[in-house]
């Protein structure tokens, strides 16, 4: 039986998953690597363990699951995070590692580009908000920090292109990737000049821009012996994690939103049309000739149950997070909607959509005697929930959402479901797909192989699990709690920079 | 108990150990005023409490110090109580003349038998964390009643069993420090400290025994997370980085295999090359001439 | 030889402690009782249990520990916690519990009572704050809410008042109680009229206002015998705990000032004056016939302590409190001042001085991904002493405040002291004495029985133990985040109403 | 294991006990719509998990049910799955026909063996406390298979055996709630809740041992906590209570000596006014007459 591989890299691991031609699942496998620090605001991968990374788990998957049940790999999907940024040399040799979408070290080159007299046309244009994480702010900080770096640059590429490199040395980027970059023009699908002019950059200083079709790559021979895959498997170039989320929890039409909750969060929809925010909070990021993913990321999502889980508890000994996880949503359900007034801002990691401003500073806000460990708990995940609210309440200025579809491995947990559901006050849908990037980049594959015959139908062949109805009283109570939520947001602006100055 | 207070120079007791600066065991049965001002440490202190409470402030920073807490104090912090002075209680105080240069990296001298790379991880362990205070350490308490009897009993081998027990302080100092630091965390983040520690020791001959201590878990518990956790069983992860590094050199310097593959912590060249090939295709000296 | 007992009735247990003349401390036996709460925002004693426990601690330790060393007992002196009230019947007979200070029935009586005419007279001539916590706004509250009670009510006494009724079958106050109750003139030494007017009381409601010295009362010939107590034991009235806690600290003269944390908190100066304030936020109560004690109070410090080691923190099982809370201080010790920038407001029970809002709430902010339980500890004890440096700040625009002097059981601990020098800047003097209040009321005993001249003199026989001097460093730090604190406080009262809303 | 599900008016097994409305152990294979909505309970419903993980909804609030975890639910409250669906997984279930009026007093019925004043307080510790579900609560399961044997072994002695099974698990119930209550407190708030129950319950005859497992510790810790918090030893503690009630009876009510005594828990009015004059220096009459 045909079988399609999809390679999924995103922050801090690789997911390698086949599906048959019928969409079901039949093989998975991940590893991690590590991401970098090596300094404050700094956040790198090493490309190199990037790809041995890949190397070892598809090697593994093919030898010990797909060869032994005789499955015939016909094509590879990829996918990757956005924004990552890797200068390579003329012999395409990775200077340094690769600077990451969580990186913040370009903040001042983000501002600086926000100031400048065409800062909304760039944004406008490339459908990318002018910020830290954009590759357009990461290029400007190379070459204002680290000259002798920028100048030996042959060309800027991303994580993916990397590996896609090695895969078929050839230098290709896809759309939606390209579109990440805050340098590619999403409307007329070229790379943007007055994005270019800011570091001086030429057309020729990175790859060359496909369809996330494309299936024109060949894989390197002495791989494909080393891996043991079929010499003349395709491989196809994908999309991005965000666009193949959404594409593969079955979002597509006129009405529907993705909710994803995993390390970050966010809110996206898809649409014939850019939406264009005058405040400039939200993202255009190109999935085929005429469809854009839409929405805005948060900084503030799984990593903070993440800190609650291990930083703001004491544990007696070395905890499994997943066992620390099962225990924390258990405890929340204890606590009634609203955790008895206690009110959380998730901004530990500063914040992206919608206030964008990398000072945030979490709080914890009107603490009475008789709040207790499990009120913060509940807190802790209302208030992430009210930030994702913060970008869709927004986002349903220029969008219709009648129906919430969750992806990310917090989502869909039944308490954050039951919460997103009260919180928005709207149906919750719950795919059946474990891992909605793979998924996606699948239904990319199915398409190629002719199964379906465009994005929609195959987005239509999502099924669903399970549908969570808000209540009424819970969606009462959360809705006063938000308005404490964005009065705080908003008042305690010049608060939060007084006190980022003190860490 | 024995209560003595041994000085280099000016006690004979340990003038076969010109490293060693003070060992004392000191009873304080009353205050008596600028008896522990604020000074500039010298060498590093070790003060272990067996009796009362103390407040000790290092840098600032008072820590209340309590019996079976041992205080580790580097050269150049300053050092000594608030109020001046000692309070009541029992303690044992062991200062070592031991180089720390920008406190990273340990220099402890010859009388040492800490190997290379032992001793690197140990200064790395040490540098890191930011631990003046180890609260309940008993094992401290035992090695330093140890050396005590070895010093006044001066039986057979008594000159290499001191210096062997003082490296023991070192090791075990630094087990303590790592294990406290992973207390209580979530795996992932002790799991991001592992990998810091393999990639600055790339060179060590890491055991899965050393790995799994060095975060303070047991070998079985340690295999079992870190294989759930990144997909790959301990060794595995390891090799995943030491082919990455092997590649960047590779790519980027002219050294020779063999440099390379010790500098990476392959035990042979041969040994570096089959284990290349197997994930890779390709030999090292093939990859190297194809880039 | 000759000793004196004091006996100090406090908010949750009743300390008896023996003095010989040369003012050593020669015994001491403390009993708990509980304190009641039967609803929301009301807290009551049991005055039978608070009786009855003086009782049986009296009796143990002069049975156990006074006879044996033949001591001869000369005088007792008590004291108590300021602003409980107790409604009597004609009988002397208990109208139900005494409700203490920490009760917040009244708001509403005392928000009436402040926006009256003449409620700055009043607060000038009493002395008290115009507060839920004051007798003035209670007795309103069951003149309003129960006035069944009300119209039985022969006497409205305090707790104080019962227990020494019980002891020589007559009913006093001293000067120091009746100037906590919002309905005694300070200045002129009698009951206020406008204030006996707000319930239209008659001055027969109350005791009979004596001296602190007074030595008056004879003990009742059936008790001293069940007691074993001799016969011509002399019963000196005493003061408050607020009074002699000043007092015992060694605080008299210009220049210094108290700082006292147990349960709740306070900044008390000594002087010939009261402390005139425009916005009405201190306290000005009579200790002798020449000396007032000044200063405001917070709801907020030990107990929230208590709550953040017990509720705040998960612990595998039953925990004694004093090992928690050693192990806190210990662990609070790790971080460095300032607490890498996490602030905290101690509001949980709404606040009294300065800013006196019943519906102020606590609030950490400033949390980023690194900080951890350790430094939401250290932000907790910071925050505390913040928001005592808040009240000691405007006690200074009134006093020269060069030293300050530390009671209660958390701020002689070391950690505290030396935030304490390190927030105000100043040098913070710990005295030899545990219990400063019972110590305070030895010294009054000690002047009736002519070892000291005047207070003056025996207020200077008090020795220091420790001495803690502020580090210029950790003041920078402190001065930063207290602009932080102060600014919030302000800023959030709208949100403050807002959550209490909703708990 | 063996599956059944036993109702009150169809199963004859179960027709001796007319309080219990159900009785089943269900294995469910395979999730059927609407096999369990939201519902107002009849009666009081213990349902315990042996196998999978379920979220049940009481009164709004959704809780994660595991292995070995009891929920309690109340006669009134809305009860079943947002999903309207059982998931996957093995459950023991049990329904009695009890009378919980207000949510403050439990009538069991003639069946139970319960003392009156026990039953008081177990009423009081379950109307108290605000938990739907007892975590970990192995014993449960226990008495769930005792009885489940008993009902199909039908051995002498049967009918009997089962009533006291289940007036054991109301016993149990009260007292894991009370343990999980003050687990994790500081003493004081522990005892604090000590001290409301033993004055909602003075005529309760109250001993050490009842009153420590009460609040989940051991006899000698629960004494030492007591005195070293409170100054008294806990039956100190509690004549302080019980005089106290006595005084506030005797100056306000005209009920006799004898009446006062057994209310406040003395066991005769002789240990009262002996007790009573050694405290106050007076017996309870000449206190009256006096006051």
């Amino acid at each position: 039986m045909d079988c399609i591989i999809t390679i999924d890299i995103n922050t801090s691991a690789v997911k390698i998953a086949a599906y048959d031609l019928a969409g079901r699942l039949m093989a998975f496998r991940k590893g991690s690597f590590s991401i970098l620090y090596p300094q404050a605001d700094h956040s790198e991968q090493d490309p190199e363990q990037v790809f041995i990374t890949v190397l070892f788990v598809l090697k593994d998957l093919v030898r010990e699951q797909i060869l032994p049940s005789n499955h015939n790999i016909i094509s590879i999907v990829f996918s990757a995070s956005m924004h990552s940024v890797l200068p390579i040399d003329s012999r395409g040799n990775p200077l340094g590692n690769a600077i990451i979408w969580a990186d913040n070290r370009a903040k001042n080159e983000a501002d600086f580009i926000k100031k400048s007299a065409n800062a909304n046309s760039i944004y406008e244009n490339t459908g990318t908000p002018i910020h830290a994480m954009s590759p357009l702010a990461k290029i400007a900080w190379i070459k204002n920090i680290q000259p002798e770096r920028f100048r030996k640059t042959s060309k800027f590429i991303s994580i993916k292109e990397y590996i896609i490199y090695q895969f078929t040395n050839q230098y290709v980027i896809d759309y939606s990737m390209a579109s990440a970059t805050g340098l590619f023009n999403i409307k007329e699908k070229r790379w943007e000049q007055d994005s270019l002019d800011i570091s001086e950059l030429k057309t020729t200083q990175f790859s060359d821009y496909v369809s996330v079709f494309n299936a024109d790559l060949k894989l390197k021979p002495g791989l494909a012996k080393s891996l043991q895959l079929p010499k003349n498997t395709k491989i196809i170039i994908g999309s991005t994690d965000g666009c193949l989320a959404t594409l593969g929890s079955g979002v597509f039409g006129e009405g529907q939103a993705t909710i994803s909750i995993s390390h970050t969060g966010a809110v996206r929809v898809a649409g014939k049309k850019v939406i264009k925010d005058k405040e400039n909070r939200f993202f255009n990021y190109i999935l085929d000739e005429e469809t854009y993913i839409s929405g805005g990321p948060t900084n503030n999502a799984g990593v903070v149950l993440e800190w609650f889980a291990s930083s703001f508890r004491n544990h007696p000994s070395i905890v499994d997070f997943e066992d620390a996880v099962e225990d924390l949503f258990k405890e929340a359900t204890l606590v009634k909607s609203g955790s008895n007034g206690l009110l959380f801002l998730p901004y530990l990691l500063g914040e992206r959509a919608p206030i964008w401003n990398s000072n945030a500073r979490g709080s914890y806000f009107g603490i009475n005697i008789k709040h207790q460990p499990k009120h913060f708990l509940r807190a802790t995940i209302e208030g992430i929930i009210f930030e994702i609210y913060s970008i869709g309440k927004i986002l349903e200025m220029y969008r219709k959402i009648d129906k919430l579809y969750l992806t990310g491995k917090y989502a869909s947990l039944p308490i954050c479901a039951g919460i997103i559901a009260d919180v928005f006050g709207k149906q919750v849908i719950v795919s059946d797909e474990a891992e909605n990037v793979n998924k996606g980049a699948a239904l990319l594959g199915m398409i190629d192989a002719g199964v379906f015959k465009n994005l929609e139908e195959a987005a239509k062949s999502i099924t669903v699990k399970n549908v969570y109805e808000p209540v009424a009283e819970n969606n009462d109570t959360y809705q006063k709690l938000f308005d404490i939520f964005q009065r705080l947001t908003n008042k305690l602006s010049e608060e939060f920079e007084m006190i980022e100055k003190l860490q | 108990m024995n209560y003595f207070s041994l000085t280099k120079g000016k006690s004979e007791e340990i003038s076969s150990w010109p490293h060693v600066f003070e060992f004392s065991k000191m009873k304080i049965q009353s205050v008596k005023a600028d008896s522990f001002l604020m000074e500039e440490n010298q060498g590093v202190t070790f003060m272990y409490v067996l009796d009362g409470k103390y407040y000790w402030t290092i840098e600032n920073q008072t820590f209340t110090v309590f019996p079976n807490d041992l205080v580790v104090v580097f050269p150049g912090q300053l050092f000594g109580s608030l109020t001046g002075t000692f309070e009541v209680g029992t303690f044992v105080s062991l200062r070592l003349d031991v180089d720390f240069q920008d406190q990273s990296e340990l220099r402890l001298g010859d009388w040492s038998n800490i190997t290379e790379s032992e001793r690197r991880l140990i200064s790395q362990i040490i540098s890191q964390k930011d631990q003046s205070i180890i609260p309940n350490f008993k094992l401290f308490g035992e090695l330093a009643s140890k050396i005590e009897s070895e010093i006044f009993a001066n039986e057979v081998g008594y000159k290499t069993k001191i210096n062997n027990l003082l490296d023991d302080i070192w090791i075990c100092t630094a087990r303590q420090m790592s294990k406290n630091e992973n207390q209580g965390r979530i795996f992932p983040q002790t799991f991001h400290r592992l990998d810091q520690m393999l990639r600055e020791n790339l060179s060590h001959p890491w055991t899965v025994e050393e790995m799994a201590a060095t975060i303070g878990l047991g070998t079985t518990t340690f295999t079992e997370k870190v294989k759930a956790f990144s997909g790959f069983p301990p060794l595995n992860y390891l090799i995943n980085l030491r082919i990455s590094e092997a590649i960047r050199l590779l790519k980027n310097s002219d050294r020779s295999l063999t440099d390379i593959a010790l500098d990476t912590g392959f035990y042979s060249s041969q040994h570096f090359s089959t284990t290349f090939k197997k994930l890779t295709g390709y030999t090292p000296g093939h990859f190297r001439k194809n880039n």
